[in-house]
Formats: structure tokens, sequence, C-alpha cells
């Protein structure tokens, strides 16, 4: 007998579609484009700034922008544009280690409270909410104190801090999930939980978590900035944006603007870029 | 005060300082923000001025026995408490063994520890009383001076409770206090000396220094009552500010474990004091507001101190051959650790900078100063137990505080470990000496002694900056950080 | 049966019960948390260089030589009796400094709310209306952006602008003692500045899906189709569906706005209950550190229960249920 | 005099992923006054875009690229905003699917149907009044209350209702009616057509009725137009156009559907191979060519015009020749071996099930037993809500039953919960869900899905995997190269072969089957039916299949089960049960069903709405529905289930022969 049906769409898997709408989107583009910026600088920019960026001329701090210096000199007399191209990189590897952590942790809760729902949701509901109540700069403080101040305790200060907030993004998708009937077809296969939930139902969640990770970035950017600033975790002499503000801010006031405005505006790039991404694989998503 | 008081009489002073972390009580304050609000409604039995200098205050007088280790201070007549009651040598002996008692949580405890006891303070008459020390102190009348903030006098059947009324001495008394935000207080019109020409004092609190100079600036407050130079450097050449300099003894200290790797052998020790430049340190970091310091406490604020001793200069040659003698390769690793407070993390990576160029990689720690100290009792605080550590001292009238503890063999803030028999037998020949030529001559050994072993690096000695807007006349900033406004005025 | 409504009685004892729960735990958690801070209660109020016997003779006084558990539960058996303790570090009642810096709190988040929130719906509104064009792209990429810019950044940029340069408004959000409604407002503006820019791009956005949501359901096909005019439509129909699940998360904001401002605070020296807690978890003021926490927690819980309560009452379909 | 509607060579193209698709290709038809024109096809041949593009309500991605639709004469593309305005508020309405959705869900209902008369001028009294009328109009016996209440606590058939009123409202020249029943019961889908077919005598109103059920198009128009790819490939009045379809494709629709009495022993349904082209496919020739056995190079090439037939067109080459389109699928059928006197393969004994919630109890399964044999299909109908999912639930063990009811597989016990039974009781029992794309886990490849189920169910792996996987697809009809796709790349009809194929992995001796094929398109529909009726054939398989379309059932089932309120209310074979006598209940649903055949026998109806379960009448449950009631005794005692003659149970106060008069009769 002839062939009763044929298969109607392209044959192009999910990803490769998703890759090709992001491909077509001019957020996604311009984002990608300014965190690839940063991410050169990062890795590379050590090699083609004009001066070390560690390297301090006390003699020489505070001068503002000129030829020589493009961007100024800060007060130990290091060269301020130098250390704002080398400073996107701890906040480039704390941000995302502390997004994926949180995003592990979040999505690892989500499947379970969303899942099993009933007294362990009830239970570990409780408990979240109770750590969210918790200001994260308290709860910063804690854990620099107990864990020691390094990059590692900001990963794991935001990762916690965040998990809950994917978490929840990851228990409502998984609540819908669990509703359908291919959970009830796996049950029927005698599967358990663990594989339901990982194998079964995790795949069909990984769209919001990607973009729920997309925004967390941004907000990680936000919130190792914010630790910086309050001086948690990334040690001086990192030329690391947040610190540089936190340790130069009083000055704005003196005029010497320039050991502020450039880290803010670096700040602020960043998080366009990493934004204008997260916008675009919503909509890529959306399609 | 005549003119000053015919042109400026009256107005307002609003200054801002530090929020003090707690109850204000002379007992136990321990911070700046606490200790300027101590001192304007209290006094003490004299005063330490800029020069260094005591002058009577609540005391006229005072001497010591031949031995030095009887003070009796003669005290002042009709002076008035807040409260209406006259103050008597039953007063100032309360107050005093007061904070000598360890039962009080007192915070003087460890300025008297080992000099002044519980109950050691007598009543000769009423306008006489006797300090019986430990043991000679030549420079005692400073542990009773304003030097010791928490040495207010009080009345003697006072409970604790400072805080609900101020009451004190002074030129000013209390108008509102209300905690975390600011206190207010007016003129004093049954002070016993010159009235105060200010009608009123307002002291707004602020948790950090650059809302403070956002404020100054944004003529919200007057006057900064303590102004870190580095954080104030925009208002130096402010022209519509005014810096008051004064010369202190504050510094950082940098210790280096006497007893740990790599700091063992005092040559390793030296090559990172050589590594330093004092000069630019000075003239750079500190804005020329500060004096270089030559790894001993011996600040030139001081007259005691042995200005012939030879200046530690940089030198990077020699201390590369130190190192290579001691047996240290290049790229040694060592963890600094200090804590987050004034321009202390600058020092610290300038200090990392300096020790890189002799081939020593310094790790640095930045931390929340509570966390630095942590129980500041050995075993239990960064500060006492970290192989590399750079502590911030406040300013003291005479070094005997930066002699005993921090470097003594059995110091209680010996965070370099250093213990050294030598050195205390020359350091309590020191603080018993009687004359400044005695005591240069023994400080002068000590400086050399410090130099050769170098436990702990005293790279400068920074002044005491306050700032006030044009127009204010007569702040008298101390550099313990107290501000005394009875002669302040504003146009 | 509308507000009496049983049910809707049952969940608000229901969502008080949990919230109960919450709140012990996270006093559990602050409390035992807590302790890993460094150094001891009497060292942080005497200082680093105070006398060892005078730390313990101030530890003792204040009952700190007790084991934890005991003195957990003397706290909160005091506490649940609406004693909140007395601060360690100012030795007289936390419930004042709590309670003032709660209504601190209050006033800035209620002016950032009251700048924000009706900008963030318009500014949602105006881009669900214009779904993709320009100018949707500008207020939701925008909004978004600045929502996750540090409020430390946009503070200082805004003070540098309106401080120091145009020295419009005041550094510094603390106003004179006795200031009028006018003058407080006049301080708060900076403050709520940042605030709103966090905030703003949310709110946006959670209109804008709403709206889009319903501009694009079938029942607002079915007002047009009657021949209502567009604004006659938006109006009518489509605000008030797209709007219910933006005020949920206006509500929930409020948990961030009156205990999350600890860098704003700072910033703009304003006493808020941020930096009340802020300080206290520096200072080991345990009393006070809890008391603020668990105020936080109970804003939290109420802004919750708030939201929850006013998506119900808005939404006929759970406020009455199905009938037959 | 101008025509209600007319649609003038009319394109539409939806832009997707940056490039324009034409959805519409040359579309003309006319609506004359008073006529009721119905517009079938598949979906997504376009049947809604051209009541959108009517009302000028597309979507923000479609465009008319070509043509003009003018209504009462009025050129509908070229008027400007306030004539549009005009135009929505006096000439034409539009009611659509899921009535549920199309009412403001935070609006009372007065409020809603008011608005109109405020626009048209009416004060807030006068407009409430009027609201009034028009509901009760549309046969809302308390329309005060209703108006009072909101969208979510009216039933399906009273939102329908409301949503009719408002569009009458205005009094429109032309109602657009777009599957206005799709998704509603049998019996309220009858109700609403009842209403429809009145009020259009009462208004006089021209009418543009969408549907995909060709029954319902054939009892409600006049004249009828089939979409085919966008286009509209035959148009003529009703009776002809379905007596003597001129085109290939309305002839292989309407020889997918099961005719009344043919069953699956008797003759195999046929189906159309192939689907309908994507949206925006280049189409040269004809565009059904690709499924057409009667297609020719001719067809390919050259794309037919819409000939004249007298009053008819068809656009086909050979339309002459269109009713001898030969089978697609082989008529003769397997026939299974039945086993008569075997042992039933599951027996079910007074099963219960009670959802509680709070203080609420809802009794969704009360007191079921049956048995059923094996190769035995036991089919099982009832309204919405009527427990029948529930009750496959509960035999799958996915839901705990109440306590007491016993089931038997093979005669043994069957423990209550899938944690508890076996692996062999586990695999025995199986499911074909309604909705594939809930049923297939979207993430994961069709070999996946399959081979896990193999792994787990089968016990293979290795080779015997592959080989086995292998076997099993082609025994649903998929071949190799659907393995590596993922079920969103495949049709409605591929992903249920999908689902089957994974229920029949571990060898099942039951397979139930949720409303398979109630989301698939009639052509899909009757190749999953035949593709079921195959594997039962080879496999001796069991079913239990539940469906509200009653032709399905009847075609499929040996059995039949009648559900209403979660209670067995008529139990028999097939035969029996559909040719009476039967329960009063069934003899409603049956009479409810849209015929294609002339001969509709006269409307049993169904007065008032469903009781919720959680409250159930007294008595009979269906006695305040029941157009047979007796008295007082239906209200106070229930009916025993009694067998009443041979393999033929009724829960019915009404004795059986008494039943059979009744019958024979209109009531
Ligand atoms: N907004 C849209 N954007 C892009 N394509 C669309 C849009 N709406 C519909 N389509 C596509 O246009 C085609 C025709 O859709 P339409 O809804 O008119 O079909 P239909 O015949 O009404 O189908 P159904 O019976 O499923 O309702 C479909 O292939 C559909 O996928
Ligand atoms: N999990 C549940 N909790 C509470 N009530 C439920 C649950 N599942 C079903 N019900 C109720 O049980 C009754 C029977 O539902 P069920 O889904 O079995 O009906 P159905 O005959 O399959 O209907 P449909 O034809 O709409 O699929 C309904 O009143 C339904 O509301
Ligand atoms: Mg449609
Ligand atoms: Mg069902």
């Amino acid at each position: 007998m002839s062939a009763i049906d044929t298969s109607t769409e392209t044959d192009r898997s999910p990803l490769r579609e998703l890759i090709a709408a992001l491909g077509r989107s001019r957020t996604f583009l311009a984002g990608a484009a300014i965190l690839l910026f940063w991410i050169l600088c990062a890795l590379f920019g050590r090699y083609f700034v004009p001066y070390d960026p560690l390297a301090d001329d006390i003699i020489n701090s505070l001068l503002p922008p000129s030829a020589e210096h493009w961007f100024g000199t800060d007060q130990l007399g290091r060269d301020v544009f130098s250390r704002v191209i080398v400073g996107s990189r701890d906040i480039l590897t704390v941000a995302p280690l502390a997004t994926v952590l949180a995003t592990v942790l979040g999505t690892t809760l989500g499947l379970i409270t969303g899942y099993f729902r009933g007294l362990v949701d009830d239970i570990i509901s409780r408990i979240i909410e109770a750590f969210m109540a918790i200001p994260v700069v308290i709860v910063a403080l804690l854990a620099i104190v107990a864990l020691g101040p390094s990059t590692l305790t900001v990963i794991t200060v935001i990762g916690l801090a965040f998990s809950p907030i994917i978490a929840r993004t990851v228990r409502s998708a998984v609540l819908a999930e669990r509703e359908l009937d291919y959970v009830a077809a796996a049950k029927l296969r005698r599967e358990n939980a663990l594989y339901i939930m990982f194998g079964e139902i995790l795949p069909n969640v990984l769209p919001p978590i990607l973009v729920e990770a997309t925004v967390r970035l941004g907000y990680a950017i936000f919130a190792v900035a914010t630790l910086s600033f309050m001086g948690f975790g990334i040690q001086p002499p990192s030329p690391d944006w947040g610190l540089s503000v936190s340790t130069n801010y009083g000055m704005i006031g003196g005029g010497f603007w320039w050991t502020v405005l450039f880290d803010s505006l670096a700040i602020a790039t960043l998080v366009v870029g990493v934004n204008l991404i997260a916008d675009g694989v919503a909509g890529a998503l959306d399609d | 005060p005549g003119p000053a008081r015919a042109q400026g009489a009256g107005g307002v002073l609003r200054v801002a300082v530090d929020t003090p972390t707690g109850a204000i009580d002379p007992v136990k304050t321990p911070d700046v923000g606490g200790l300027v609000m101590l001192q304007q409604s209290g006094e003490f039995l004299c005063m330490d001025g800029q020069d260094l200098v005591l002058r009577p205050m609540l005391a006229e007088s005072w001497k010591p026995n031949d031995k030095g280790d009887v003070w009796t201070f003669k005290l002042r007549k009709g002076v008035k408490f807040h409260n209406g009651k006259e103050m008597t040598a039953d007063d100032v002996a309360a107050s005093l063994n007061r904070l000598a008692d360890p039962a009080n949580g007192s915070n003087a405890l460890s300025v008297f520890k080992g000099v002044l006891s519980k109950d050691a303070v007598r009543k000769v008459d009423d306008l006489t009383v006797e300090f019986h020390l430990d043991a000679p102190n030549a420079n005692f009348p400073y542990l009773v001076s304003s030097d010791n903030y928490n040495a207010i006098i009080l009345p003697a059947d006072y409970a604790g409770d400072f805080e609900k009324n101020f009451v004190g001495t002074g030129p000013f008394k209390l108008e509102k206090y209300t905690p975390k935000v600011g206190a207010s207080f007016v003129r004093n019109d049954d002070y016993w000396g010159d009235k105060a020409l200010l009608d009123r004092v307002e002291f707004t609190f602020f948790a950090d220094i650059q809302p403070q100079i956002l404020a100054l600036q944004g003529n919200q407050v007057d006057l900064i009552n303590q102004l870190p130079v580095l954080a104030g450097a925009g208002l130096l050449n402010d022209p519509n500010v005014e810096i008051i300099s004064i010369h202190s003894a504050s510094h950082y200290q940098i210790h280096m474990r006497t007893d740990m790797d790599p700091f063992k052998d005092p040559r390793v020790r030296r090559a990172v004091a050589l590594s330093l430049d004092r000069d630019k340190l000075v003239k750079g970091l500190l804005r020329g507001r500060a004096q270089p310091g030559n790894d001993s406490p011996f600040a030139p604020v001081y007259p005691s101190t042995d200005t012939s001793v030879e200046q530690r200069k940089q030198n990077i040659a020699e201390a590369k051959q130190l190192l290579e003698a001691a047996g240290i390769k290049s790229g040694t690793k060592v963890p600094l650790a200090t804590q987050r407070f004034q321009e202390v993390p600058q020092y610290a990576q300038l200090v990392q900078n300096a020790a890189k160029e002799i081939g020593i990689e310094i790790e640095l720690n930045v931390m929340d100063s509570g966390a630095y100290y942590g129980d500041a009792v050995f075993g239990k605080s960064t500060w006492l137990d970290s192989v590399m550590g750079i502590t911030d001292y406040g300013h003291r009238g005479v070094p005997n505080v930066y002699l005993s503890a921090p470097l003594r063999s059995d110091g209680s803030w010996n965070a370099a470990h250093f213990k050294n028999k030598e050195y205390d037998t020359l350091a309590a020949g020191y603080v018993a000496a009687l004359d400044l030529e005695a005591q240069k001559a023994a400080a002068g050994k000590i400086q050399k002694l410090l130099l050769e072993e170098t436990p702990i690096i005293f790279g400068y000695f920074y002044d005491h900056l306050s700032a006030v807007r044009k127009g204010v006349a007569g702040v008298e900033p101390t550099a313990m950080s107290q501000t005394f406004l009875a002669r302040a005025s504003k146009k | 049966m509308q507000l009496g409504n049983p049910a809707i009685v049952a969940f608000i004892l229901r969502r008080i019960a949990l919230s109960l729960v919450t709140l012990v735990l996270l006093s559990l958690m602050v409390f035992f948390g807590g302790q890993v801070l460094p150094g001891n209660v009497g060292r942080a109020i005497l200082g680093p260089f105070a006398d060892e016997a005078s730390v313990q003779a101030l530890n003792q006084s204040l009952g700190l030589d007790r084991p934890y558990i005991v003195q957990y539960w003397d706290w909160i058996s005091n506490f649940v009796q609406g004693d909140m303790g007395m601060s360690y570090a100012f030795r007289s009642p936390v419930a004042p400094f709590v309670l003032d810096a709660l209504a601190n709190s209050c006033k800035l988040a209620l002016v950032a709310f009251l700048i924000v929130v009706p900008l963030g719906i318009l500014g949602g509104i105006v881009a669900a209306l214009n779904v993709n064009r320009p100018i949707d792209r500008i207020i939701s990429l925008g909004g978004l952006s600045v929502t996750v810019l540090p409020e430390f950044v946009t503070g200082i940029v805004l003070i540098l602008i309106f401080s120091i340069w145009l020295d419009w408004l005041p550094v510094t959000a603390t106003w004179p003692e006795g200031a009028g409604l006018g003058t407080q407002l006049y301080h708060l503006i900076l403050p709520a500045l940042p605030l709103f820019l966090v905030l703003f791009g949310y709110i946006a956005r959670m209109a804008r899906a709403g709206m889009v949501e319903a501009l694009d359901s079938d029942y607002t096909r079915t007002a047009v189709l009657k021949g209502l005019s567009w604004p006659t439509v938006i109006r009518r129909h489509v605000l008030r569906n797209a709007l219910l699940p933006t005020i949920t998360v206006i509500a929930t904001q409020t948990g961030y706005l009156i205990g999350g401002l600890v860098v704003v605070e700072t910033l703009f020296r304003y006493q808020g209950i941020g930096s009340l807690i802020y300080t206290a978890a520096r200072g080991k003021d345990f009393p006070m550190l809890e008391a603020g926490i668990l105020t936080i927690g109970v804003v939290f819980a109420l802004a919750t229960l708030a939201a929850d309560l006013a998506y119900t009452l808005l939404n006929p379909r759970i406020r009455l249920g199905a009938e037959t | 005099m101008t025509d209600a509607l007319a649609v003038e060579r009319l394109s539409v193209a939806y832009r997707v992923g940056g490039r324009d698709r034409a959805v519409l290709r040359d579309v003309s038809f006319r609506v004359g006054r008073g006529e009721a024109y119905g517009l079938v096809g598949e979906s997504g041949c376009g049947k809604s875009t051209v009541a959108l593009t009517a009302v000028r309500y597309l979507p923000r991605a479609g465009r008319i690229t070509a043509g003009r639709v003018t209504m009462d004469g009025e050129d509908v593309t070229a008027l400007d905003r306030d004539q549009l305005l005009h135009l929505r508020a006096h000439t034409v309405s539009m009611v659509y699917q899921d009535p549920g959705k199309a009412l403001n869900p935070t609006l009372r209902i007065g409020k809603q149907v008011a608005e109109i008369f405020m626009l048209a001028g009416a004060s807030q009294t006068q407009a409430q009044e009027r609201a009034a009328e028009i509901l009760r109009r549309v046969r809302i016996s308390d329309p005060k209350r209703v108006m009072e209440r909101y969208a979510h606590q009216l039933s399906g058939g009273m939102q329908q209702r409301v949503a009719i009123a408002m569009a009458l409202a205005k009094d429109p020249a032309l109602l657009i009616l777009d599957e206005p029943t799709t998704g509603l019961d049998a019996t309220v889908e009858a109700e609403v057509l009842d209403l429809i077919v009145q009020l259009r005598r009462e208004f006089g109103t021209s009418i543009l009725f969408i549907s995909h059920n060709l029954a319902v198009v054939a009892k409600m128009c006049d004249r009828v137009g089939v979409l085919y790819a966008g286009m509209l490939v035959e148009e003529g009045p009703t009776a002809e156009l379905f007596n003597m379809p001129r085109h290939p494709y309305t002839v292989a629709l309407l020889r997918c559907l099961p005719r009344a009495g043919e069953r699956k022993d008797h003759n195999r349904l046929d189906t159309i191979p192939g689907t309908l082209p994507a949206p925006g496919a280049k189409i040269t020739g004809c565009p059904f060519t690709d499924r057409c056995a009667l297609a020719d190079d001719r067809c390919r090439r050259e794309l037919p015009p819409l000939i004249d037939l007298g009053g008819r067109f068809a656009r086909c080459h050979y339309h002459e020749r269109a009713a001898s389109l030969p089978r697609q699928t082989p008529a003769e059928v397997r026939l299974p071996t039945a086993h008569p006197d075997a042992a039933p393969v599951l027996e079910i004994n007074r099963l219960n099930k009670t959802f509680r919630s709070g203080d609420h109890a809802l009794r969704a399964v009360a007191d079921v037993s049956l048995a059923i044999g094996a190769g035995e299909t036991l089919g099982l109908v009832g309204e919405s809500g009527s427990g029948k999912t529930t009750f496959a639930r509960l035999l799958l063990g996915l839901l705990p039953p109440d306590q007491g009811g016993v089931v038997r597989l093979d005669a043994k016990p069957l423990p209550p919960l899938l944690e508890a039974r076996t692996e062999d009781q586990v695999k025995a029992l199986q499911i074909v869900f309604q909705n594939p794309d809930s049923a297939l886990n979207r993430a994961h490849s069709v070999r996946r899905i399959i081979g896990r189920a193999l792994s787990r169910l089968g016990g293979l792996s290795g080779d015997a995997l592959r080989t086995r996987l292998l076997d099993l697809i082609q025994s649903v009809r998929l071949s190799e190269r659907h393995l590596t796709v993922k079920p969103r790349q495949l049709s409605g009809g591929l992903k249920q072969r999908v689902a089957i194929a994974r229920a029949f992995a571990g060898e099942p001796r039951l397979v139930v089957c949720d409303e398979p094929t109630s989301a698939l398109d009639v052509s899909v529909q009757a190749a999953i039916l035949n593709l079921l009726a195959d594997l039962q054939a080879e496999r001796q398989v069991s079913y239990i299949f539940i469906s509200h379309d009653l032709g399905v059932v009847r075609y499929l089932s040996d059995k039949i089960a009648v559900l209403y309120l979660g209670r067995i209310m008529e139990l028999g074979s097939s035969e029996r049960v559909f040719d009476g006598p039967h329960h009063p209940y069934t003899e409603a649903l049956l009479s409810a069903v849209p015929r294609l055949e002339a001969d509709q026998p006269s409307r049993i109806r169904l007065v008032g709405e469903i009781p919720s379960a959680s409250n159930p009448p007294s008595g009979c449950v269906f006695h305040t529905r029941c157009p047979r009631k007796l008295g007082a005794i239906c209200e106070e005692k229930e009916p025993p289930f009694v067998e009443e003659e041979a393999g033929h149970s009724l829960r019915c106060h009404i004795p059986l022969a008494e039943l059979v008069k009744l019958q024979g009769k209109p009531l």
C-alpha cells in the first residue's frame, strides 16, 4: 500500500531552527557583538592595552583623560582605560558561573517541587521563602565570613540567591508538564521519578530555563557588581568594574568623574548586551 | 575670643561624623563617631593639643612623685556638671576607677593594664586626687587626657545611661540625641571657661565617608570631622573647602610573622621594608599629608623620637640581595590579609606592587574590618594569626601603647609574634624614663633595634584631616579624631 | 458570596499559617547563620583594641555565655509576646529602631511606587499597542536593561547629574528634622529614581506581556467586532484582564523595595530597614538583626498575600469559582 | 439586490519567518441574502482566514495580496476607520469556536451584552432590558440571572448562546459562524445548531457557516463550498454536492466517514493519502494532484479552472470521473478470529472513584461493572464529564480508586495502583491518549519514544530491540525515516501512529483508546481507525474505545457502554445499543448526531444542563433531563442496572418492552 502520510514540516531540528532564528534576530546579534567584545577584552585585553592595568604610578594619580591616558588615571596612578578593558575578566567569570550554578540548583529544585508537589513542595517552598526574605547582601556577608572572601564565595552566594527564582520558573513549567500524558505514558513503562523528571520533563522545560538563565545572567552581572561595590568577594588589585566604582565613587564629587564613569558605562554596556541576548533568545523561542 | 564673638557669635554648625556603632557610653565607646559624641559634652582632666603638649582642662595641675609611680592631680574649682552638681574629686576618682575595673566592660582597660588598677585612684581632698600606678610611668597624664577618649569625667553616681542626657562638664550640653541619625548640642551657659561661640551644633551621622563629602559639597554640612586623604582628594583643591591638617602618630602597621616562613629570617622582613618607596607613598598616596615612617612607632611628631637614626629608603638592589642571602626564591607567594578601612586597601596594593619588584608575590585578602579583627585574641583573629597583615593604629599622644601591645613579647596585639628580650627591656626602660633626654636615648636604641629586626613596617604616619566649609573658623580637631568646637564660629 | 466566601477565608488562613512557618524558619536561619559571623558581640561592641577581660565581662552581662539554643529560645519566647528585645549595641529596645527604619523604608518605597507603577504600566501599554515597532523595542529593551543596571551605577550617575552638576536635588535622602511632607518628598526623589529604573522595565514588561496576550485574545476580538472603538475596547475589555498579572508582580516587589535596598540606602545615607539590618549584621547585634529580618519576612509575606488576594478579588474566575 | 457577502478572487498570505506564505489563493464565492453558505475543509485549509478577512481582523502577520471582499456592496478592504466601525456595529457579526474564550472573563455577561445596545445609543436601563430580551430570544430561560454572572459560571452551551445573542443583537445582515460547535458535546452541539436554524428563520440573517464537519454543514446550509489548500475546489447546493460530489477531494472526504451500519468487520474505511500542502507551498497544477488517484500530467501542469457545472462548480479537469475515484485503501478486512466463549481479559466489579477537595466530593465513576473479552472492543460513550477518562485512568492504575471495587486481569486480581503491579500486569494494560501532542514527549525522537518503551516493556536491547523496533513501526505503517524526527515534525496522524506503536511495544492484552481520533481530520481518522482494526485482528488485543463520535464508536466496537455522571446507563452489544431499544439517554445521544443522510430522524431534545457530578440528582440521575421521565419514581428511586436481555443491560425504570413501543414512533 502507498505511504499514508508523509512528514510535513522541514526536517530541521529545533536546535538548528533556534540557531537560525537567532541568526536572524538583530537584537540577539547586537547583544552577542557587545558580549563578544567584552569576552575578547577579558581574554586578550591585557596584550593590547597601552599600560599594565596593575602597575601603579602614584605620583601621577588622578590625572584627567588625556592623549596619554584616554580615560585618565586612578588613585594609584593606574591607567583607567587599561583597567576598564581588562576589567571584564572577573565579572565574566563569576557571573556566568554563578548563573550556571543557580540554573542547575534552581532547575533541580523546580523539578522536584513541581513534580512531587504536596509535602515536599511545601517544605522546600517554605525554606526557599524564608531564604528569599534575607537580603542578598546579608547572605553575602555571612557567606564571605563562613567561606572566606573569594570569587568562589561570590559564585556560591549568587548561585544560591538566584536558584529560588529559577526554581519558581521551572516549577511552574513542570506543573504544566507533569499533567501531560507523556508523563503518564512514562509511568506506564514503570519509569522511576528520577528518570521522569530528568529524562522526560527536563528537556521540555529547557526553553524557559534557557530564557530565564540568560535573563539571570544579566542580574548576575548586576549582583556581582553590587557585591564588589559593597566590598565582598572580588579582591583588589583586580580591575573589576564594581570594585573600581566602589573604591572611587567618593571621588566623583571631587571632580574625578573619570574614575567611575567608564567603569559604570562598562557595566551598563555589558548588562545591556546580555539583555539584548536574552531578549533575542526569548523571541527566537517564541516564534 | 572677643572679636570672634562680636562678628560670628551665634549660629549653628553642622557636622558630619561617622555613625556611632553603638550606644554612647564613655565607659565602652570605641569608635570615632561615638568618641566625638562623648567629647562634646564631656571633658578630661587634661587636654592633649595638636603639639602633643598637655594643657589643663578639668585638672589645673599634676605632678608625679620621684619614682613616677604616684601622680597627684589638682582639680579645677567651680566646675559644674550639666545636671547642676559641682564636680569634685569623688567624681574624678569614681570615673577613672570605673574605667580600670575589669568588671565594667571598660574600653579603657587595655590602656590602663599594667598601669592603673581598680581602686588605685584615691581622693585626697575635694579637689585633689592621687593615682597609684602599678609601675612608674612618666607619661601617665596622657592616659587621663583627651588622648584616652574614654576618660571623660562623669558624676560619681553615673549609672551607664549617658546616652539619655550626656551629662558632662563641657561647653555644650545635649539638646537631642537620636541613635543612628544625629545629635544636637546647645551652648552651656554655665560653663566654667569661656562660653562657646556657637548657639548650636548639629551632628549628622553617616555610614560612609563618600556621602559626607557629597553633603559638604552640597552645603548640607559645614564640617567633616575626619577625612581620609584618598577619599577626600577631591576636597583638597576645592576652593569652598578648607582642610585642617594635623600631624599625628596614626599609621598602618604591616606586620610579618617572625615565627613563620618566609619571615622567620629578619633579612626577608628588611627586604620587604626596603622595597617601599616611602617618599612616593607620602607624596602620591597621601598627597603630602603624612610623614615617612622608619619602621618603629617613633613618629616624627613625638618629641622623644631620636631623629638622628637614619631614615630607611627604598633600595631594591639591597632588598634582592637580602632575599638571595636568605634563600628566598623569586616568585615566593605570601598572603597578605587586611581590613577595608580608609586607604589601607590602596596601601596594600602598593605594597604588593613593591614586593613584586623584589620577587615576592603577595596575594591580597582585603576583608571587612570585623572579619579581620575576629575575636581579637590569638587563634581566633585573622589580624593576630595572619602571616602578613596591615592594621590601622589610631593616634596616641605618647608611643607607650605602640611600644608594648604590638611589640612586647607578651603584647596582646603582637601580630608579628615578635619575641625579643632585649626589646622588652628597652621598651620598659623607655616607659619609665622620666625626662625627655632619657626618653630620647631609649628611643634611639629601640629604633635601631627595630630597624634591624623589622617585625613591623611603619611606612608613614598620616595626618589627621578635617574639612570645613569656607567661613567656618575656630574648629579644633585633635589627632584622636575629636573635634573641639568651643571656639568655633561660622560666618 | 463574595468577600465572605469561605473558600477565600480558608485560603487566607492557610496562607497565614504557612507564612508563620516560614517566619520561624527564617528566624532560625538568621540566628544560627549569624553565629558564623566573626568575633563575638562584646568584641564587636568594644572594638579590637579593648581588653579581653572587658569583652568577657560585657558578654556575660548580655547573657551571651549561655548555649545558643537557650539564647534563641529566650529571644523567640519574648518575641512571640511582642517584645523584640534589646539591641546589644545600643542597649535599648529594638522596636523603635525597627519601626523607624520600617517607616522610612515605606516612605521611600511609596515614592518609588508612585513614580514607577503608573509609568511602568503606561510604558507596557504603549509598547504592547506598538508591538515590534521601534517604540516597543525602546521601551522593552531599554526598560529591561535599566532594570539590570546596578543601583549604585544609576545612583552615582543620578547624583552626578542632579546634585553635583545641576544642583537640583539634595544628595542625601534624610530630611531635616521636622520637615514637612513636601521637603520629605523632595529628599526622596533622587533615591527613588534608581528604584524607578530597577522596577520600570520589570513592570513595563509584565504589563506589556499581559496586554499583548489580552489584545490577542478572543474576547478582545469579540469586543472589536461588536463595533466598539479601539480606545473603548482597551479601556473596557483589555486593561483589566491585561493588568491582573502585573498587579501580582507589583505586590511582590514590595518586599524588595522595603527590605532589599542596602545599596541605595548606603548611597543616599537613608535610615531604612536594609541598612539597619546590614549594620546589625556587621555589629553582631542579633536582636536587631532578627527583628529587622523578621520584619522584612512579614512584609514579604503580607505582600504576597496581598498580591494573591488582589488577584483573587479582581479575578471573578477565582473569586467566584465555578458554579452549577 | 446585492449579496450579503461577496468574496472576489481573494488571496491572503501570512508573513512567517520573513516570508509571505500564501494561505488563500484566488477564492471567490457569494453569500446571497438570507442564504446559509457553508465552507468546509480540513484543518489549516484557510477557512478561518476567509472569515477574518471578511471582518478585517486578520492577524498582524496576515495581508490581503489580491482580490476584495464586499459586504452589502461595500468594499470591506477599502473602508476607513469609521466606516469599519459602522460595518462591524451594524452589518456583520461573528461567532467562533470556544465560547469560553470569546467572552470577557472579568465582565458580567449583562454588561457585555448591553454594551452593544449602548453603542447603538440606548440608555443604561434600556440597554439592560434589551439585553435581557435578546438573551431570552436565544432561549435562555432566566436572562436576569445569567446577566449577573461571569462567563466561567456558565456551561459551554450557555456561553455559546450568549455569544450568539451578542452577534444577533445588532440584527446584522451577515452572521459568520466559524466552527461554532466544535468542542461542544454532541447534545449541546445539536441544541446550538437547532437554535441557529430557528434564529435564522426568525431574523432572516445571511449566514457564512464554517466547519470541518461535513454532516454539520449538510444540516445547516443551503450551499456549500469546499476549500482545499486555500482554494475553492468545489461549490454547489448542499444536497447535490454531498450526494453527487464532482471533485475527487470531496469524494474522498465523504468516503472517510463511517456510514451508518458500517463496521470494522464489514468494510475498511477509505483514506486520503498524503497531506495538505503547507501554507505558502508552491502550487503549479491542481493542489490535490499528489493525493489524487485520478491525477495525470495535465493535473500536475495545469491548474484547473472553477468549471461551471450548472449552478455548481468544480475545480477539476476530470470532474465527470470524480465519483469513480478508485479506492485508495483496500476494502477487504482481515476478520478477527473471535473467541466468543473465552474467559474475559478484564473484569471490573463495582469500581468507584470519588474526587475530594475540601468538603466537596465528586463521584466521577460510580459502581461500574463490566467485562471485556480477548480481541473485543468496548466502546465507551457519554457526554463530557461523564467519567470516561477517569475510568480509563483507574484501570491503568494512574489514579487510586475508592475502596471496595475489584478489577481482575485474566481472572487474577489487579492491584489498584501502578506501583504495586507486576511487570506483566503493567505491560498488559496500555493506552493511546487523545492528544498526541501531549502524549508524545516533544523533546524525544520517535526512535527514543518507541525504543524506550520496547526496552522497558519488552525488556529488549541491542539488536533484538532494533529488529523489534522496525517491526513495530512497520506494523503501524511508519517508515524508518520517521525514526529520527521529533514529534513536532510529524502530522497529527503520524504522531498518533507513534503513540499506537508505543502502546503496542509490550504486547498488551488491552489498550485503552481515549478519543484517539477526535483531534484529527476525517481522512486521518479513517487511517487510524483502520490501523487499530488491523492491529486488533493481528494480535487479538482488546480495546476500550472512548469517543463521543457515535459513528466512530459504532464502527469499531463490539460492545458499548453508555456513561452518564459516572454511571453506566446502558451496556450491550454494539447493534443492540445502536438499534434499540435503548435507554432514553442513549436515544437522545443518538438523535443528537448530525448525519449526512437525508433521513434525519426527528430530534429528541434534552432539556436543561448536565448536572454536576458533585451534586448528582436524586433517584435516577438522568431524571432532570429525561424526555421519557415517568414521574415521582424517577426522582426518588435509583433504577437498578438490570440485564433486560442477554448481554444488554439498562438502568431505567421503564421496562424494555415499553421502551420498544415508545421508540417505535417519534416522540
Ligand atoms: N497568524 C498567523 N500567522 C501565520 N500563519 C497563520 C496564522 N494564522 C493562521 N496561519 C496559517 O494559515 C493557514 C490557514 O489557517 P486557518 O486558521 O485559516 O485555517 P482553518 O481552515 O481555519 O483551520 P482550522 O480548521 O484548524 O481552524 C494554516 O496553515 C495556519 O497555520
Ligand atoms: N483530578 C481530578 N480532580 C477532581 N475532579 C476531577 C479530576 N479529574 C476529573 N474530574 C472530574 O471527574 C468528572 C469526570 O471527568 P472525566 O475527565 O473522566 O470525564 P470524561 O468523560 O473523560 O470527559 P471528556 O469527554 O470531557 O473527556 C468530571 O466532572 C471532572 O471534572
Ligand atoms: Mg479555523
Ligand atoms: Mg476524557
